[in-house]
């Protein structure tokens, strides 16, 4: 066959300014859903030093000293903890919201606005994780 | 596929370096007063309104295509005018090298799907006064550029062809019978919208998912499918097998639902739909035998 | 024609199990975000607390359903992704298998933890 | 080199029916087209499909019809093969899977057509050409019929004894436009020659950019006469920009055209105090013309079409595709605004002369479709005509080409003891080849004729010796510009209205293109994918086909159908119940007549007077 060319990388995420609706819901849903995976991981990772608590004496349990505990309202008394917890809340409001714009797409539901429900899905992500913050910020020193 | 860029051994070099083609596109403000050229713009403008459009131009061949560049050009423009109207007129009138297919005008051949403003588009069914200027008119992403707007289409005719796209009911009847099957409107309503498709590929190009792997159907060919599957003049056991076809690894599964696709679309085909549907009579189907 | 492909996946089971967890994930991820970070405030947990939470017997199975269909919806989230993206040969088998071995991972050690935060370790 | 029983040259509707028939005659076929097959202009037909289908309908009405319709310019042995086999062609198409429009009961639906008498028009919403075209490529890909597609022929490999008569045809030559070679295709059995209209003749058509009489230019310059060139119909309501069509449906529905000064000149004219904007084609286009002419037109150019006052529920319920042509092809928003509409060529009834089975005189070169004449359409086309003959025609030129008996065919071809010589009318400059034209003959270059391998080798150099000299000449004249200039002329002298004077003088533009052609030059160095190449000589073909047109307007001195003379303004039965057959003669073209056959196979038509 005759020579033809190849346009590489320009292809890809070189045109992301043309990018649609659709394109960017499915990229942010992927980014979404692999945080939250990996948010997953750690989390049980967290939650295991519980296996260290349930082997401490009652005593320190009710005192709150158990290294479950600990662990727990250490890492929540840090500023980057609860800024990265805002994040978690944002990713998996948008991966939830996102979530079900997809099935409803899969259920063929409404699927003329798809790219209004994408941008909605957007609008109430922030909205949330933006009502969200107060709560988010409690106690916790800078 | 090759995807080397182009040697320019092959074929023997063109003799004459001052062609207007391969040479810088100002040369020929001169004898048609279109080219980039800042006075020849102003110049343009004076005399009426002109459109600015920038043209993809590659050739494996010719020196100074080989590496792809956009040239611009000026062309008067006439109420009515399409982006097609546009590079043929540009291609008449200053570089007859300009090379692009266009062959109805009238959005039934599929021939000139062109990426025009970061969009797939048909360049005969699209206003250029709908457009902002200058006007970026390249070949179809996502496919191997063969000449300036031209690109392979192999690989799409072949996916195309992947999914069987021809009636098939083992009770055909035979050919001197008279009499049609019947199917009701209902169901020639169903399918109407897939039946459109004029096979220009801009689908295929606009969809990341069929960038990404090679094998993927895309969506053009799940509508193809999608037109037997869903015709009630095809018996259920063709249906399966069809849905067989369909929910191969790169079959159905592969559509993550960008809808751009459907955006493109020309003919307006509600393609992501077509291909969601399929997916549920997959699994309906697949549900069956659990 | 169809014969040129050469794995042939039971076509959808995949993504349809994606679908069914995601349904069941909305309501329980809810449950889950609306209990430990507006009701209860994180910052508050203590293990006593949890602790008389995973005591309830139907929460500890919702917990424990909840991680599993979590990680199997994250996992096989991941794969079908990773499949997408034209992930193919021996490279397909090896991310499928380190995949499995790590959500199962996931899954039996959230369980340890689970029976640990019930006190039944 | 490669080889097949069958070449099909062109992948339209008659292409690909030929290719099918040829396939299942058992034939090895092979397609070579310059368009991918479903790029083919019979995607653009929109109407439908004309077949006696239903109870009360039968074939006779429709040959009857069609007959009529013709101006009793049609050979009734094709008209009645065409209206018997219709119905059986049309449900075959039904049983590969065509999408047609459904009545309620399930059956597929027809509707009421311009000079029918009896709804018989059998549609597929109103894209008919596009499924049908799909459809029998599908088949075609089921069958795994090998398509070259992207390969532009250039020429025949015919043998040149004197009498086209005697000559055999033995393949193509072709070039893959891709890459830029030249190769030549050796048919064992039979070429089908099926490239559709000579709409790029003019420079308003409903045709698109590839319908340059391709077909008709090699077969023409093989030997095999060309039929009825001078009948062209042009259609009253193309927009003016692109020439796209703005169906008939609209004035149905009750559109009115009017003049620049708002007048509704069908009426205020008097071009038809009866029908108005409903009378023929012909009579409107003409109307339309003749207000442009008297300076009535908008913007000096066309008139205008309006259905505003249809309001926005009716237009929108049936006319709405039509919104959309205009809007995506006009940037005309017909809710708002009335459409600016002129006439623009839309069918070529002549064609390649052909007998029932679909061949020429030159042993083994068939033609099918527009390209071809085997004249059921005479003087004038019906609407929804077309479409059958690719099928039925298509058809019958692939089972012959494959070896199948179709019986002797009553239609005769070729020069022969029926013709009658043109011998009264006076040209204004000779036709035909101009300068140093390489005729292609063995004889000089002192060979003899030789074996079919030979013939096609011989011709492949001559093609690659052509294309190298285009291609090496550094400057001289674009195609473009003698395309336009050719256009232009036919457009201003042999279209809607023809008169002497004007004929003359487009023969003598069409004589000045020739002999700059002699000068002509391909720009763009490239071998692939030249477009530049491959437009300059479909130029030369044009200039051919142009010619031939121009010749038979002049010399039919009669108003017959879609040809008007101003001159004469009456259909002469006496004189013209003939066809104009104008063949190349090496380079010399010569003209002479067949009678028509009115005897059918029950009957014979008696011409009446044709009014509607
Ligand atoms: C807008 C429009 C509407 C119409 N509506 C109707 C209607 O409703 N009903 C009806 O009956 N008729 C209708 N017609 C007429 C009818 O559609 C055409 O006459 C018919 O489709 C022609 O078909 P074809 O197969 O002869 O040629 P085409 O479909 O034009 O095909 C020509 C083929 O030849 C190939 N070719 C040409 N030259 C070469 C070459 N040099 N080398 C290789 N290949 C070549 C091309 O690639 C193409 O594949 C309409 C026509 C137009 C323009
Ligand atoms: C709460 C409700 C949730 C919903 C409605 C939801 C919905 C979905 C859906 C529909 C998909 C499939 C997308 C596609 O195939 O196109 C998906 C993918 C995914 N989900 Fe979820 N999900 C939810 C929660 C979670 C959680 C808790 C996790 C993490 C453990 C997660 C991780 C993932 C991952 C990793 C993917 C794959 C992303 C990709 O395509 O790369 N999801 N989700
Ligand atoms: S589906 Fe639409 S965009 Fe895709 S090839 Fe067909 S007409 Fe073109
Ligand atoms: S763009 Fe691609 S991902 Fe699906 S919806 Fe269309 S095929
Ligand atoms: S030229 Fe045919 S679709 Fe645009």
């Amino acid at each position: 066959m005759s020579q033809s060319y190849n346009r590489g990388l320009i292809e890809d995420f070189g045109r992301w300014k043309e990018f649609s609706a659709g394109m960017w819901a499915w990229i942010f849903h992927k980014f979404t859903g692999w945080m939250l995976i990996g948010y997953l991981f750690t989390h049980i990772a967290v939650l295991s030093t519980s296996i260290g608590a349930s082997s401490e004496s009652t005593a320190v349990i009710q005192a709150e000293n158990d290294v479950y505990t600990t662990t727990l309202q250490g890492l929540e008394g840090l500023f980057l903890i609860r800024l990265l917890e805002i994040g978690l809340l944002a990713v998996a409001v948008f991966h939830i919201l996102n979530g079900l714009r997809l099935l409803m797409v899969d259920l063929g539901i409404g699927l003329e606005s798809q790219d209004k429900s994408f941008y909605a899905s957007l609008l109430l992500t922030g909205a949330i994780t933006v009502a969200s913050v107060p709560t988010f910020m409690t106690e916790v020193g800078i | 596929m090759s995807t080397q860029q182009a040697e320019p051994e092959s074929q023997e070099a063109p003799e004459d370096p001052a062609m207007k083609g391969a040479e810088s596109p100002a040369a020929d403000e001169q004898n048609g007063g279109g080219m980039v050229d800042e006075h020849a713009e102003k110049a343009a403008e004076l005399e009426g309104e002109t459109v600015h459009i920038k043209v993809f131009r590659y050739d494996p061949e010719v020196e100074g295509k080989q590496e792809p560049r956009f040239d611009d050009f000026h062309v008067p423009f006439e109420k009515g005018m399409t982006v097609l109207d546009s590079v043929m007129y540009a291609r008449d009138e200053y570089d007859s090298s300009l090379t692009f297919r266009h062959s109805c005008r009238q959005a039934v051949c599929g021939s000139d799907a062109f990426f025009v403003n970061g969009k797939q588009r048909l360049g005969c069914k699209t206003q250029i006064s709908d457009l902002e200027q200058p006007v970026r008119i390249e070949p179809l992403p996502h496919q191997e550029v063969v000449k300036d707007l031209v690109v392979d289409m192999d690989h799409f005719y072949d996916q195309m062809h992947t999914v069987e796209p021809y009636f098939q009911d083992e009770d055909t009847p035979p050919v001197d019978d008279l009499e049609e099957q019947r199917q009701s409107q209902e169901n020639r309503e169903k399918i109407k919208m897939s039946s459109r498709c004029i096979w220009c590929g801009a689908c295929m190009s606009s969809c990341n998912i069929a960038a990404g792997d090679n094998e993927y159907l895309g969506p053009a060919a799940i509508n193809k499918a999608y037109k037997f599957a869903m015709d009630d003049r095809e018996g259920e056991e063709i249906k399966e097998h069809r849905l067989r076809i369909l929910e191969q690894e790169h079959g159905v599964w592969r559509c993550q639902t960008q809808f751009s696709c459907t955006e493109v679309c020309p003919k307006d085909i509600p393609l992501t739909e077509h291909i969601q549907e399929l997916k549920r009579e997959a699994v309906k189907k697949n549900l069956k035998f659990w | 024609m169809a014969e040129r492909y050469s794995s042939f996946t039971p076509g959808g089971t995949g993504w349809f199990l994606q679908r069914i967890t995601a349904a069941f994930l909305v309501v329980v991820l809810a449950f889950h975000f609306f209990l430990l970070h507006f009701v209860n405030h994180a910052y508050e947990v203590t293990f006593m607390q949890t602790q008389v939470r995973m005591e309830n017997i139907g929460y500890f199975l919702t917990m424990v359903l909840f991680l599993v269909t979590a990680a199997f919806h994250g996992v096989n989230g991941v794969y079908n992704a990773l499949v997408n993206q034209g992930l193919e040969g021996t490279q397909k088998k090896v991310v499928l298998a380190v995949l499995t071995i790590a959500g199962v991972g996931l899954v039996a050690q959230g369980i340890y933890v689970a029976l640990a935060m019930r006190g039944m370790i | 080199m490669y080889e097949h029983d069958v070449i099909v040259v062109g992948a339209g509707g008659a292409g690909l029916r030929a290719a099918i028939a040829a396939n299942e005659a058992g034939a090895d076929v092979a397609m070579v087209t310059k368009l991918h097959p479903v790029r083919s202009h019979t995607g653009a037909a929109e109407g439908g499909i004309n077949a006696a289908l239903q109870e009360g309908d039968d074939w006779e009405l429709h040959a009857y019809d069609t007959m009529k319709g013709s101006d009793y310019l049609g050979d009734a042995p094709a008209v009645e093969t065409l209206a018997q086999n219709a119905p059986e062609e049309t449900i075959n198409l039904e049983h590969w899977g065509m999408p047609f429009s459904r009545e309620e009961d399930g059956t597929v639906s027809q509707r009421p057509f311009g000079g029918l008498s009896y709804p018989r028009t059998t549609y597929a919403g109103a894209e008919t050409g596009h499924h049908l075209l799909h459809t029998m490529y599908e088949q075609v890909v089921k069958r795994g019929i090998q398509v070259y597609d992207e390969w532009y022929v250039m020429d025949l490999a015919t043998t040149d004894e004197d009498d086209p008569n005697d000559r055999e045809c033995h393949g193509v030559v072709a070039y893959d436009v891709q890459s830029g070679t030249i190769e030549g295709f050796k048919a064992n059995n039979g070429v089908v020659l099926a490239t559709g209209g000579p709409g790029q003749a003019f420079d308003h058509t409903t045709n698109a950019v590839s319908c340059t009489g391709d077909g008709h230019a090699m077969a023409y310059r093989a030997g095999a006469p060309l039929e009825d060139m001078e009948f062209i119909q042009f259609h009253p309501t193309s927009l003016p920009s692109t020439g796209v069509l703005i169906s008939e449906g609209v004035r149905g529905e009750g559109g009115i055209l009017y003049n620049s000064e708002g007048e509704r000149f069908m009426f205020e004219y008097g071009y038809a105090n009866n029908s108005g904007e409903l009378a023929s084609r012909d009579v409107v286009a003409r109307a339309e013309l003749t207000e442009v002419g008297e300076g009535r037109g908008v913007d000096d150019e066309y008139v205008h079409l309006d259905m505003r006052h249809l309001g926005e529920e009716r237009i929108m319920d049936r006319l709405e595709n039509i919104l959309h042509l205009a809007e995506d092809f006009e940037g005309v928003d017909g809710l708002v605004e009335p459409m600016p509409v002129k006439p623009g060529q839309h069918y070529a009834m002549g064609g390649i002369e052909v007998d029932e089975n679909g061949q020429t005189c030159v042993d083994g070169l068939y033609a099918a479709g527009e390209c071809a004449c085997v004249s059921v359409h005479g003087g004038n086309r019906l609407g929804g005509n077309a479409l059958p003959e690719l099928i039925v025609f298509g058809k019958r030129a692939g089972q012959h080409a494959a070896g199948e008996d179709l019986g002797e065919p009553e239609i005769r071809t070729g020069y022969g003891d029926d013709v009658e010589d043109e011998t009264d009318t006076e040209l204004p400059v000779a036709p035909g080849k101009a300068g140093l034209e390489t005729s292609g003959s063995v004889a000089a270059d002192g060979g003899v004729t030789a074996d079919a391998e030979g013939v096609l080798q011989r011709k492949v150099e001559t093609a690659r010796e052509r294309v190298d000299t285009l291609m090496d000449k550094e400057d001289g004249v674009q195609h473009a510009e003698i395309r336009a200039k050719l256009q232009k002329a036919m457009t201003d002298y042999v279209n809607v209205f023809r008169t002497e004077e004007g004929v003359k003088k487009a023969l003598e533009i069409i004589r000045e293109c020739r002999e700059e052609y002699q000068d002509v030059y391909v720009d763009d160095p490239s071998r692939t994918f030249n477009t530049d190449l491959q437009q300059t000589i479909e130029t030369r073909n044009l200039i051919d086909v142009a010619e031939t047109i121009a010749l038979g307007a002049l010399v039919r001195d009669e108003f017959r159908g879609a040809h008007w003379r101003k001159e004469h303004q009456e259909r002469k039965d006496e004189e013209w119940l003939k066809h104009t057959l104008i063949s190349w003669d090496d380079g010399e073209p010569s003209i002479f007549y067949r009678p028509v056959i009115l005897e059918g196979e029950n009957k014979t038509y008696e011409p009446k007077e044709r009014s509607y």
